[in-house]
């Protein structure tokens, strides 16, 4: 079964800050359609702070637990909790690890999912990030032979998770008392997790060991 | 942007900086938080402690309001973003004079994740965290989801309250109980003219056509119940009062006290035109105005727009408003 | 235009008569003159009376620093234009205990002539009127033309101290001084980012580009003394507080009140961080800051902007500004 | 000598408020680009107020003082004081008198220009008001054999100080402290005082008996 090192993986976490901090302006701008328009902004701020405190060689498990003391400790805002116990969660399960393969992949995404529910209590068809995380788990859980293809899956599930999200009606969140209004628009959070679990999987799959 | 700004990442801790320097007679920086902001003489043995915080950008909320007789300690979070739960936590300690702490906070998601991640440290350290949510803006979910509406001005009146009542050495139950009474107590509704602008995102967060108003506007911008042509002032202010009173629906001779707050870009001297009008239209249900307070007390930028709070008294309630306040947005200059 | 309005030419009188609805526990309307507020106890009797007044749209003030300590009672003008003469008289009658009146106003071609003419007509009615008149705008002349600058915000101090200094008992001759000491110690300086719109014109009054600052600029938009490209926040305030200061010229050591107001469209947050650099700045000059404001004091509708003033403190000025105040804009809410 | 009749000239009064409120933008642009831009405001305020309460067979005496009054003590500014006492003590010259000749005339514009003068301290050259009165009264006081000649005289001089104060340099009022800057821009003062004397002497020149 083919696997990635934890160790010096966590420059997979300064990638995906380097794609938050280059969207910065398009996550606040989706925001604001429907939100109070600061997505991006602390986002960036967030990953952008963490990307500076992860060093060359740390884990991925380890940069995980930086970015989620940043997120959790210095950003606060929605993202704060949010972000920073799915990061918190996913850390734990992989610290230990020397190497990290599908199951323990999906084990990781599972739990991270786990500790953004404990927090925040939305569902699918809410119009959140949980839009994009919740499909991405169950494809990392519905497992592949080839673990570049089950990545690929991951990822492509988030985005059509992100892009369901377009047609929906808010229903948890700043913007949920919009109703129809807030039909026609991107969430932000799916957005950002999309191309958060985009990074994972891409940084994961140019690490495959086989 | 014609805004004062040095790196907009700075803006928060200048902005905290800035008010403990000014108002050093009456606040302090926690030793080791620069987010969060105590009175001066807090904590308070055996007083309950009074915790607040919130986003940043509502300026003179929420710092402002930190000061004797109305919250203890303010955790301060980014520009309309929540605080974290660490700053939470540690205004929390920073209240405590062992006899309880209350947080008295607004229904937002942030905030409530951190509140609660907060007071699930605060357990460990031992010290009993009671929370009160606001939740007074009328617009922001029908009267059947309570639960779901946003907490506005009417937090004002909530720290009001319970301050007071801790001041006189309530327990934390009977403090929570008063301040969740004077929320209960309380409906607002807000209007936008005018957008603001997050310095960092350098455009309006949203827009408001020239000619046009938003009802039922949120704090951050939030968008409101319905977009319409800007009407006369009475009329605008007619209708703001029609929303808060008709959900309120309280009995005639019932006495209030009404917060007019401006936005943050609305002259002071449109606010009174405003008040000159809500005033009417309250005491036209028959309700007895009993305090009105009119001016920039929670603002969201420079949003140009205004907000009405109308919080029914009791007997309890009114002792409680007049109680003496020393806090930099409240009470002795 | 994104105001709340009725009739433009309403808009003073439907300012003042909110103004006197909500601030009822504390000021009154003259009975006779709709353009006369006084605090609810005035005259009080064997008590030299304080009087002020000038053009509204510079909300909290006049109006607002009427009340116990302070003000006894304030004629109101059109928008940006003196009271008249007869408002002037009254306000006099209304604040005349028997002990002479103190009329405490800035230095406006339309306010000095009223009140002169004020002054006169009271000497008619045996009442003895001693002025004041407010000259702390540096910008507005050099040094050695001291009688021809504006007064602003230092107005605030001196309607501070003058209506402590009466409620002492001090007689009128003892009030002037106290207040002409205030006004004397104050030096004050304006910046203009953006302009601001009489509604009865319904364009604004003067342009300031994007991306440029008025340095100097009056209450009413007047011309500062220069354009510059609008620096960091940093930079603004520490080009104030130089302004400022090099006028003042204190010796290090003394002791200063501060004064920080919004011009009306400022965001709160945004006057914290100009107070951090200008106190920076004060501090460095060696001087001591004993007691600071900072919020909307005094404003000019919905201009964007700020202003400083500092006073310079002695024993006597320091325990005159700490005196109990009840008035709408200051002191207890 | 020529003249004309006190009685029912006060409907000259409200032929000249007219003009100020329809120049009432006017000269609140003037205003605004030196002073504060409220001239026109307040001056169309009080002369439009006073000109509802001249009635058809007001003598210019009496609608005089109407309009004084209600400057002073309903308009305030600069402008209640100022044009309070110019029309205070115009009105006050010629009440008692059925008809007003080429003197009377005079002496009416000379005392309205000493109540503006004990009131307001300007002199001719600071760019006020005092620019288009003060030459009107010297013409008027000239004198000329023909009374329609010579309101003819007194408008136009007016006229020619109101035109002098565009390249002044402010040195009383708001503007005073822009120096330089105050050059190039008519006195918003001086262009009202001219409308003011313009319609005082066509109205004048109208009604002349002979
Ligand atoms: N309870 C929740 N669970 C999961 N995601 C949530 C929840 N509440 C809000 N979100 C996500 O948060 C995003 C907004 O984040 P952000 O703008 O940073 O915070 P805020 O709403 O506090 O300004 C939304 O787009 C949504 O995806
Ligand atoms: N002392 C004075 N004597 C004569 N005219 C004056 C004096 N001061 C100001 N003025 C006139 O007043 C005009 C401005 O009037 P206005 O705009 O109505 O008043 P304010 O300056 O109070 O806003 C100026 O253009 C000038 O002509
Ligand atoms: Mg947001
Ligand atoms: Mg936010
Ligand atoms: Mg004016
Ligand atoms: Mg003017």
């Amino acid at each position: 079964m083919s696997s990635f090192a934890n160790a010096g993986a966590g420059a997979i976490i300064r990638d995906i800050a380097a794609v938050i901090v280059e969207n910065r302006a398009y996550l606040s701008e989706i925001d604001g359609k429907i939100g109070d328009g600061d997505h991006g902004v602390n986002m960036a701020k967030g990953f952008g702070r963490a990307a500076e405190r992860i060093g060359d060689d740390a884990s991925l498990g380890e940069a995980m637990a930086t970015l989620s003391d940043v997120l959790m400790s210095e950003i606060g805002g929605s993202m704060g909790p949010l972000y920073g116990m799915f990061f918190l969660e996913m850390s734990e399960t992989i610290e230990d690890l020397g190497a990290i393969d599908a199951d323990t992949f999906a084990a990781m995404l599972r739990a991270g999912l786990d500790g953004v529910a404990s927090v925040g209590s939305a569902k699918v068809g809410d119009k959140t990030m949980m839009d994009a995380l919740v499909p991405a788990v169950a494809a990392a859980e519905a497992g592949h032979p080839d673990m570049a293809v089950l990545l690929r899956h991951v990822a492509e599930a988030a985005e059509a998770g992100r892009d369901s999200t377009e047609d929906m009606v808010a229903k948890i969140g700043r913007s949920s008392r919009l109703g129809e209004r807030s039909r026609g628009v991107l969430d932000a959070g799916a957005t950002s997790c999309a191309m958060i679990l985009r990074g994972l999987c891409d940084g994961a799959a140019a690490r495959l060991d086989a | 942007m014609q805004r004062f700004l040095n790196d907009p990442d700075d803006i928060v801790d200048e902005t905290v900086r800035g008010f403990v320097r000014a108002h050093a007679d009456r606040v302090r920086l926690h030793p080791d938080n620069a987010r969060v902001v105590a009175a001066l003489d807090a904590p308070v043995a055996s007083k309950v402690g009074i915790v607040t915080g919130g986003g940043s950008g509502h300026e003179p909320a929420f710092i402002g309001y930190t000061g004797a007789g109305m919250v203890d300690a303010t955790a301060v979070g980014e520009l309309f973003s929540s605080p974290t739960a660490k700053s939470f936590r540690d205004a929390i300690a920073a209240a405590d004079g062992g006899k309880g702490v209350v947080v008295l906070y607004g229904n937002y998601a942030g905030d409530n994740m951190n509140v609660k991640m907060a007071s699930k440290m605060a357990a460990k350290d031992d010290v009993e965290v009671l929370t009160v949510v606001a939740n007074d803006d009328v617009s922001s979910a029908p009267p059947e989801e309570r639960e779901k509406r946003r907490g506005v001005a009417g937090e004002i009146f909530m720290w009001k309250i319970g301050g007071a009542k801790a001041a006189q050495g309530a327990s934390a139950e009977e403090v929570r109980a008063a301040a969740q009474g004077a929320i209960d107590a309380c409906r607002s509704v807000g209007v936008g003219l005018g957008p603001c602008t997050l310095p960092a995102v350098g455009h309006p967060n949203f827009q408001i056509e020239p000619g046009k108003m938003e009802m039922g506007i949120g704090h951050h911008g939030e968008p409101g119940t319905s977009v319409t042509d800007l009407g006369t002032a009475d009329e605008v202010a007619a209708e703001m009062a029609r929303l808060v009173l008709d959900d309120h629906d309280l009995p005639a001779g019932t006495e209030v006290a009404v917060l007019v707050s401006g936005l943050g870009a609305t002259p002071r001297n449109e606010l009174y035109v405003l008040y000159d009008r809500m005033a009417r239209a309250i005491e036209g249900r028959g309700l007895v105005i009993h305090k009105s307070y009119v001016g920039d007390y929670f603002t969201s930028l420079e949003m140009i727009g205004a907000t009405l709070t109308v919080m029914a008294l009791d007997d309890e309630r009114k002792a409680l408003l007049a109680a003496p306040t020393d806090c930099p947005a409240f009470g002795a200059a």
